[in-house]
């Protein structure tokens, strides 16, 4: 996975961690194991152990500092790394010392437990750098390893000095459940290296475990990288994740809308963090409700719609099978809604922590009857922001819910966000019916709530309050126009129609879709969702080499952009590299019957660069 | 909510046929709420009925305010988002038992916890009716219905001490056969700030007729029916010839006053904080030896849901001010990339 | 179908009639009762009930009309008639509601006494249709059917209330004289059904009777016809209804699979019939258990599968909607479990007593994550059983949950279902594991509940009770073998493709698609469900007249048949008929790159062999 | 249920690592029933555990017994499927308490109802501690957590009086910090037949450490713990201090035992059919002043819902004889076509 940034490029297809502490913190064993580790499981790799020059150094100073970093890569290497993705931070002197180091965005685990008023003092920080947001625009994990090795170590009664001096396995094992590292080596290593006192094989056996459940439990991500500021377009920039990017994008576009938002969600991993970013704006009008589970989650928002506001709801996996049923009624009340799914891996329970593109099917069908529902989907951390204002325009135009696709790596994944200026952002206007739209042959005047706009197929929303335009409305099937339940069946077959007519019409509000595709190639590769920065990578590559190659990326599921017919038959050869088993594919041959080439990888983790190379070189290679 | 044109049931009926079987007791509950509304000064345009799926529920059709008729067991949930967002409407729940204890049992216990500010009445016809006759969580054991040919071997919910103990503000009975009542207990539960709960017994004569005739028939209710009353002592029968006292064991007992006098006899006290002595009251009438209490066996005051996030909301911007995107998009620390 | 309506020809080869009345009226039981006497005689049938969805409209309206058609041959039929021939209206609404079906010459047999000036105005009649010439081109008999039912039931001095209810069996006295039905099984019927009333027995009795006397003595009737006795193939008969006929299959699949069956239900029209029908047969090991709704109903089935009984569940419409995450639970699992889905016009709450096919693609997608399911589907009333008995085979061969769709219109249609002998049903084995099946390294014999059957991938079942093969399992991804937990990346895409390649190798068990295709065609008619009557009506009609036609119909949408690419490529054209906008034709689209013909209805009633005719037709004419 | 040779806690422990946090109170838990399952015979074979999804739902994995590791709130749907199929196993429900009364309220309370003969056991750590700490329906008002950094304006659930409202017929209490105490009422709720509900005090030291502390700890809770003790009078504090007596108005009061006696304290009777007492008992504690209940609350018997199920299909054994394909083809009336 490469993130491209102008000329800078970080290859994520490679990691730098950088393991600092205290002299007496066993860094040096640490960083030494995860490059055994790492090793053993066939990683090229290069290391720079770094410590101090006097045998011991005052403890908790930034003299006393010592650190080992270690580069490893799926590919050959030639150094450490310039600059570590990874800091592991045991105490403060540890972080002060290496800070500078880390590239924005860069993860850093530091023992929460180490960060004392003392220890602060002896580093020379005046304030926590952990509460003072200096570190916001990296990705800060606080960990108490020092108590939670404790903990681990109280079944065997080690004494807590002792205990402690486990922590630096503790944090080994969390590191190691983080990128995926092999355990059976560094226990191991444990046993054999220790072998003379059964009670530190114990301890640091514990401590290690605990590392990785905590990893486990904790539900950490195994996040993306980015990038220094040089080389991006002029501007203000902040770190930003694709949650926070989704939720202030939801901010931003009911900001525009004038409307308050009510978000009704329950939580799940990986989507919760967009309820704990929502529920701190209280002062946009932005109200959170965290329901009792994901049905009224749905279900609240959906109340909030039909009483005017932009009603939101998220969730992940088994979260959005939920909500099906709810989605399928705002399908026939035809109401806003913006159901935000983060997608992770399933079937069911499935891989919570990872990330997968595995709902799109779903969304797209998961409804008894013909109930077609808008898919937008985010391609990259920051373009959650773009898609989260896309949705609730499409939302509130056409009276509809909408599906918003992320998923678990652009959730935690952080990218620079260029900071629009407030009134760059479109205005979304919202029109509400303020008095009655229909004269009946009595003459009288009356409010049909089912008389829908010529061109966008929209019904009107009267909100409850105003006055005259009481209605009623419900799930059954409505007659044209005037909404009363309808039984006829012709009308039942004009409604449905009219329904997908709707959705099918959105996409008179869609721009083309826009191909990159400099040299006139023959193939072109499709993508959608978070795939955009490894095959924006991969196609560069290529084109460095000399090849010829189309790239074009989906930001709107259903409908297709209009062009997209042409654009598919301007090319012999269509890749579409998915997180799933084939879902864009299938719809793309359905609808187009055009025969397309899959990539397909259903393993939690994102493509690598190497691999979209490789397959899109086997097509050009079997070409004519 | 006032207004100045006084209204009356008509106004409140919408232009769509009742559908209901004839001889349904959803129509009395019907004409008890269309006859209160113009009473209390409801105002149509902010008046909003949601109500699930079921003969019950189809309720908003027939009344001339704003209404959802949404999906099986959701309309607290449908009902919660909106009542939140929306302080300023009357926002009434129907639902038959279910709707609101079978599927939807856990969307109405949650917000009677919550006490959100809803008026939720539940038609309790102890069958399904609009699937046609089905046994409900409310059927008593033994039932013989098209899906318990045996008898159904479920222990019903009493709907009173479900939402007792589910913490509610306000929780009454009523019943089809007597519209004043109905009308009082529906007009306090409009009143109560929170989610009031009213179960009103109603008569679904095609798929359980006569269900309550033992309580709620003109010839039983004086021996069988209790009318609770606040304030007052908690009696029952003709000539008031039995009471409601305590027993040694946190139970309840029956007084016959002739013999025994009043003294024991229990006050009725709606307001009372522990509410120990109205679940207890919920559990009258189980056995057939005892009268069913019918009125209001609480009503407290505790902040409802809605007002508590308002109050949130304000100290926030009295605190932050209304929000900036600007100030938004800042809130992290941020880099210039110059030209 | 034989009637023309062009040439004004009525055939009475087969005979179509419409029992048309208020809600109040009995004109199910009249229909049924008639049904029955035709299949005692040895007719082919085929009825459709259609009733409204509220339980009682109000009396006399056009919402509150109730109609049940039958159908009956002397020859093979496959559909309850697309119009009927006759059209029994016992009110003003009834007629209305009913005569736009009726060709002209067709019968009209109308109860006069109800079209007072009340009953005209709330039907919307201004004039009576009866004496405003507007019904000349039928033939209308206009019979005082209350006033002459009131007067039969005089002697026995019921109240006039009680007695009118009778006036049902008048009618279908007097229907039964005129197309010389058995009287014998209605008066039996009469006397078991209403053994508690003697009156009503009486009342009922003598209504009949008097109808059919009235037939025989007023002479209003030029003559009666008869419809002769079908060639069914040899066999004991049934009239059965589609509910009755899937139940039925569930009960027997069990009983040859020696499985005690457990069926989780939460009532649902049109499927709530299967659980009443299953609650009566506890004699066969059938548990039935009401749950508080469709989560917990399919929830227990999968409890009960765990505990080695087959579990069921069954719904419509919304209720398949709350089922997907269980679903996808199971999938995980990998346990049986059949969820029958009763198809019901949608979207959300939609047309409840009406049918449709727009279910498939939510069976097929409807879950997060990669969760395939095999799909089965019902094409008439009596092949519900057969297909009920294929979905517990394939659950508990293949252990997973199975799809099994059928709809409205084969849930309340009956058609005679000749009685298999109990011996020709094939058993259904089932083996349980009794031991452990994995040596450890260390030589320990352990239970791996993932080490799989070569062949079809089954994983093996250990049921609680069984000693040492205690074991864990879970919906988080599970290790291959093992079965423990794993978050391994390549184990995961391992276990999706493996899941799929399970799914997809049931085709293996699976008989070829029989092509129905005397004359070399090169136009195929490709059906699954409900629509299999009339595409086999319209083609034969179509085959009558000289033109070549191949049919096919799907009874497993997933996987398909191993030889349905090589069908589909044998001919030009491809027309798919559906009750829905066209998800069969999207999944061969796609599955297949095959461009077909979609026709499709979506009115919550079937199609008319009428339409299908025209469709091929057209296809024909284009054909060059 | 017994077995010939003794099993011990090992037997019980599967070969899969514990992977909670260090120091969480799921660790005693585990020990609890894994030391509890020998001592009363129970088999390996013929237990389940079944759960929902949250940290305590991990448990199965870690009973070398049968279990299930289902989906976040269903565990009860999944095990009453089971345990009426198979009377024969002791079917376990393990929850937190978002799994088992947030999304899962509903098949909760039904279970508890119809009386399926489970042993349900919640742990309350009074947050979601899976998904790193969230306020749960068992959070104390006002608490700030990630998704209420405002604070919680959800008033919480009390189990005990849920449970008791849903008809339970065996509510218990104990907590994480006295093994012995678990090991005591979850025998009882074992030996109880029908659906036993235990509740759990349990601490997440990583996300809401010490939420109990003020009751269980060590030092507070002889001031704070009141142990429930059949046919006892209810009395806590140092040297029975106090006890439990009823007031006026059906709740309870705590005497000063020095001062007024025991004569008026309570004798704890689990029996009694009534709940009311049992429900009084279940609102102590809530006020800082009182002490919280801990041991049985409730035990009765009432026919538990396979049993009910088996005893039906017995009669229709009886009265039909086993079922015969040949005869249900021709329940309806049949018909003969010949050659
Ligand atoms: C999800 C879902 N499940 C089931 C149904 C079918 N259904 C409609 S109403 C109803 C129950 C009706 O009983 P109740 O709520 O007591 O209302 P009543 O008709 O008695 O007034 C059921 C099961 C449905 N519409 N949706
Ligand atoms: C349908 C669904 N919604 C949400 C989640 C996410 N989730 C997993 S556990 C949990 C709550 C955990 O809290 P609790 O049940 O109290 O268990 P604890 O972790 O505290 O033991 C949630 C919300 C999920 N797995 N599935
Ligand atoms: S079925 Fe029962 S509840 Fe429904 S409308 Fe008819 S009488 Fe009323
Ligand atoms: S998060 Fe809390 S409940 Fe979960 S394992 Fe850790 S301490 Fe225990
Ligand atoms: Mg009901
Ligand atoms: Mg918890």
């Amino acid at each position: 996975m490469t993130v491209e940034t102008g000329k800078e490029k970080i290859n994520l297809d490679s990691l730098v961690i950088r393991f600092a502490g205290d002299s007496g913190d066993g860094m040096q064993v640490a960083g030494d194991r995860f490059t055994a580790g790492s090793a053993i499981f066939g990683n090229d790799l290069a290391t720079f152990p770094n410590y101090p020059a006097e045998i011991r150094a005052p403890a908790g100073t930034i003299a006393g500092v010592s650190s080992f970093q270690v580069q490893i890569a799926d590919h050959d290497i030639y150094t450490p790394g310039d600059f570590p993705t990874v800091l592991v931070a045991m105490n403060p002197a540890a972080l002060k010392a290496n800070i500078a180091d880390l590239p924005s965005g860069g993860v850093i685990i530091c023992n929460i437990d180490a960060f004392d008023q003392r220890s602060l003092e002896k580093a020379g920080y005046s304030q926590n750098p952990l509460e003072d947001k200096s570190l916001d625009k990296y990705k800060l994990y606080a960990v108490p390893i020092t108590s939670l090795t404790l903990e681990a170590c109280k079944s065997i009664g080690a004494k807590p000095r002792d205990a402690e001096r486990s922590k630096n396995f503790f944090a080994l094992g969390l590191v190691s459940w983080l990128y995926d590292r092999p355990y059976q080596p560094t226990l191991d290593f444990i046993r054999a290296r220790y072998a003379k006192n059964a009670q530190v094989v114990e301890a640091n056996t514990l401590a290690f475990n605990a590392g990785r459940y905590f990893g486990e439990t904790a539900e950490i991500f195994e996040s993306s990288y980015t990038v220094p500021a040089s080389s991006l377009p002029p501007g203000e920039y902040t770190n930003i994740t694709g949650n926070t990017a989704l939720s202030w994008g939801l901010v931003a576009a009911a900001n525009k809308a004038l409307l308050p938002m009510f978000l009704g969600s329950y939580p799940i991993t990986p989507a919760s963090d967009i309820l704990h970013e929502l529920s701190k704006h209280k002062a946009f009008n932005v109200t959170t409700f965290q329901a009792e589970d994901e049905i009224a989650a749905v279900c609240s928002a959906l109340g909030a719609s039909f009483g005017g506001a932009i009603g939101v709801t998220t969730t992940s996996g088994p979260g959005i099978d939920l909500k099906s049923e709810t989605v399928g009624l705002a399908v026939s009340l035809e109401l806003p809604l913006v159901i935000v799914d983060i997608q992770r891996g399933g079937p069911s329970t499935g891989l919570p922590t990872k990330a997968e593109q595995s709902d799109l099917l779903h969304v797209m069908f998961g409804r008894h009857g013909e109930a077609p529902v808008p898919v937008v989907a985010a391609s990259t951390p920051a373009h959650c922001f773009e898609a989260a204002i896309e949705a609730v325009r499409i939302a509130l135009a056409y009276r509809t819910p909408v599906y918003l696709l992320s998923d678990g790596y652009l959730a935690n994944g952080a990218e620079p966000f260029r900071i629009p200026d407030e009134n760059e952002l479109p205005a979304i206007e919202v029109e509400f019916a303020t008095k009655p739209n229909k004269v009946l042959p009595d003459g009288r005047e009356v409010f049909w709530p089912y008389l829908r706009d010529e061109k966008t197929l929209a019904r009107p929303l009267a909100v409850p309050g105003t006055k005259g335009l009481e209605h009623r409305i419900g799930g059954i099937e409505k007659a044209d126009g005037s909404g009363n339940i309808s039984y006829d069946p012709l009308n039942h077959e004009f409604m449905v129609k009219t329904r997908q007519a709707k959705v099918d019409g959105i996409s008179e509000s869609l721009p083309d879709l826009e191909v990159d595709d400099p040299t006139g190639a023959d193939i072109l590769v499709l993508g959608w969702g978070s795939t955009y920065g490894t095959i924006v990578a991969a196609v560069d590559n290529l084109r460095q080499s000399g090849y010829s190659i189309a790239r074009a990326h989906l930001m709107h599921l259903n409908p297709f952009p209009k062009n997209l017919a042409e654009v598919l038959s301007v090319y012999d050869k269509v890749l579409i590299p998915e997180m799933n088993s084939g879902q864009l594919a299938f719809l793309i041959r359905s609808k187009f019957l055009k025969n397309v080439t899959q990539l397909n990888k259903m393993q939690g983790i994102p493509f690598k660069t190497s691999e979209i190379e490789a397959a899109l070189i086997s097509m050009l290679l079997t070409q004519n | 909510m006032t207004t100045t044109e006084k209204l009356t049931r008509k106004d409140f009926m919408s232009d769509q046929e009742v559908r209901w079987c004839p001889g349904c007791g959803d129509y009395s509950i019907l004409a008890a709420v269309q006859l209160l509304l113009p009473e209390i000064n409801a105002e149509k345009n902010n008046t909003v009925f949601i109500s699930g799926i079921g003969c019950a529920a189809r309720f908003p059709y027939y009344m001339n305010t704003y209404g959802v008729h949404s999906i099986h067991g959701r309309a607290p949930a449908v009902a919660s988002g909106l009542a939140i967002t929306r302080p300023d409407l009357d926002v009434w729940v129907i639902g038959g038992d279910g709707d609101m204890l079978s599927i939807g049992g856990n969307h109405l216990i949650h917000a009677l916890r919550r006490n959100i500010n809803l008026v939720v009445v539940m038609f309790n016809n102890q069958i399904y009716g609009l699937t046609k006759g089905q046994y409900s969580p409310t059927s008593e054991l033994g039932k013989v219905t098209k899906s318990s040919p045996f008898g159904s071997a479920d222990q019903p919910f009493n709907p009173i001490s479900l939402a007792i103990g589910a913490e509610a503000t306000f929780v009454a009975r009523t019943h089809d056969m007597d519209r004043a009542h109905m009308q009082y207990v529906l007009k306090r539960a409009y009143e109560h700030q929170g989610a009031s709960f009213v179960e009103i017994y109603q008569n679904c004569n095609v798929f359980n007729d006569g269900a309550f005739e033992a309580i709620t028939g003109k010839e039983n209710r004086q021996d069988k029916l209790l009318t609770l009353k606040e304030g007052e002592p908690i009696l029952f029968g003709k000539d008031d010839a039995y009471g409601v006292a305590l027993n040694d064991l946190g139970g309840l007992r029956i007084v016959d006053t002739a013999k025994e006098g009043t003294g024991q006899v229990l006050i009725h006290e709606e307001k009372r904080s522990d509410p120990s002595l109205a679940f207890a009251l919920s559990r009258l009438g189980i056995a057939d030896t005892e009268p069913r209490p019918i009125g209001i066996f609480r009503d407290i005051e505790r902040e409802d849901y809605g007002t508590s996030l308002s109050v949130q909301q304000e100290n926030v911007l009295q605190k932050q001010g209304k929000g900036s995107l600007s100030k938004l998009f800042r809130s992290q620390s941020t880099w210039v990339v110059g030209e």
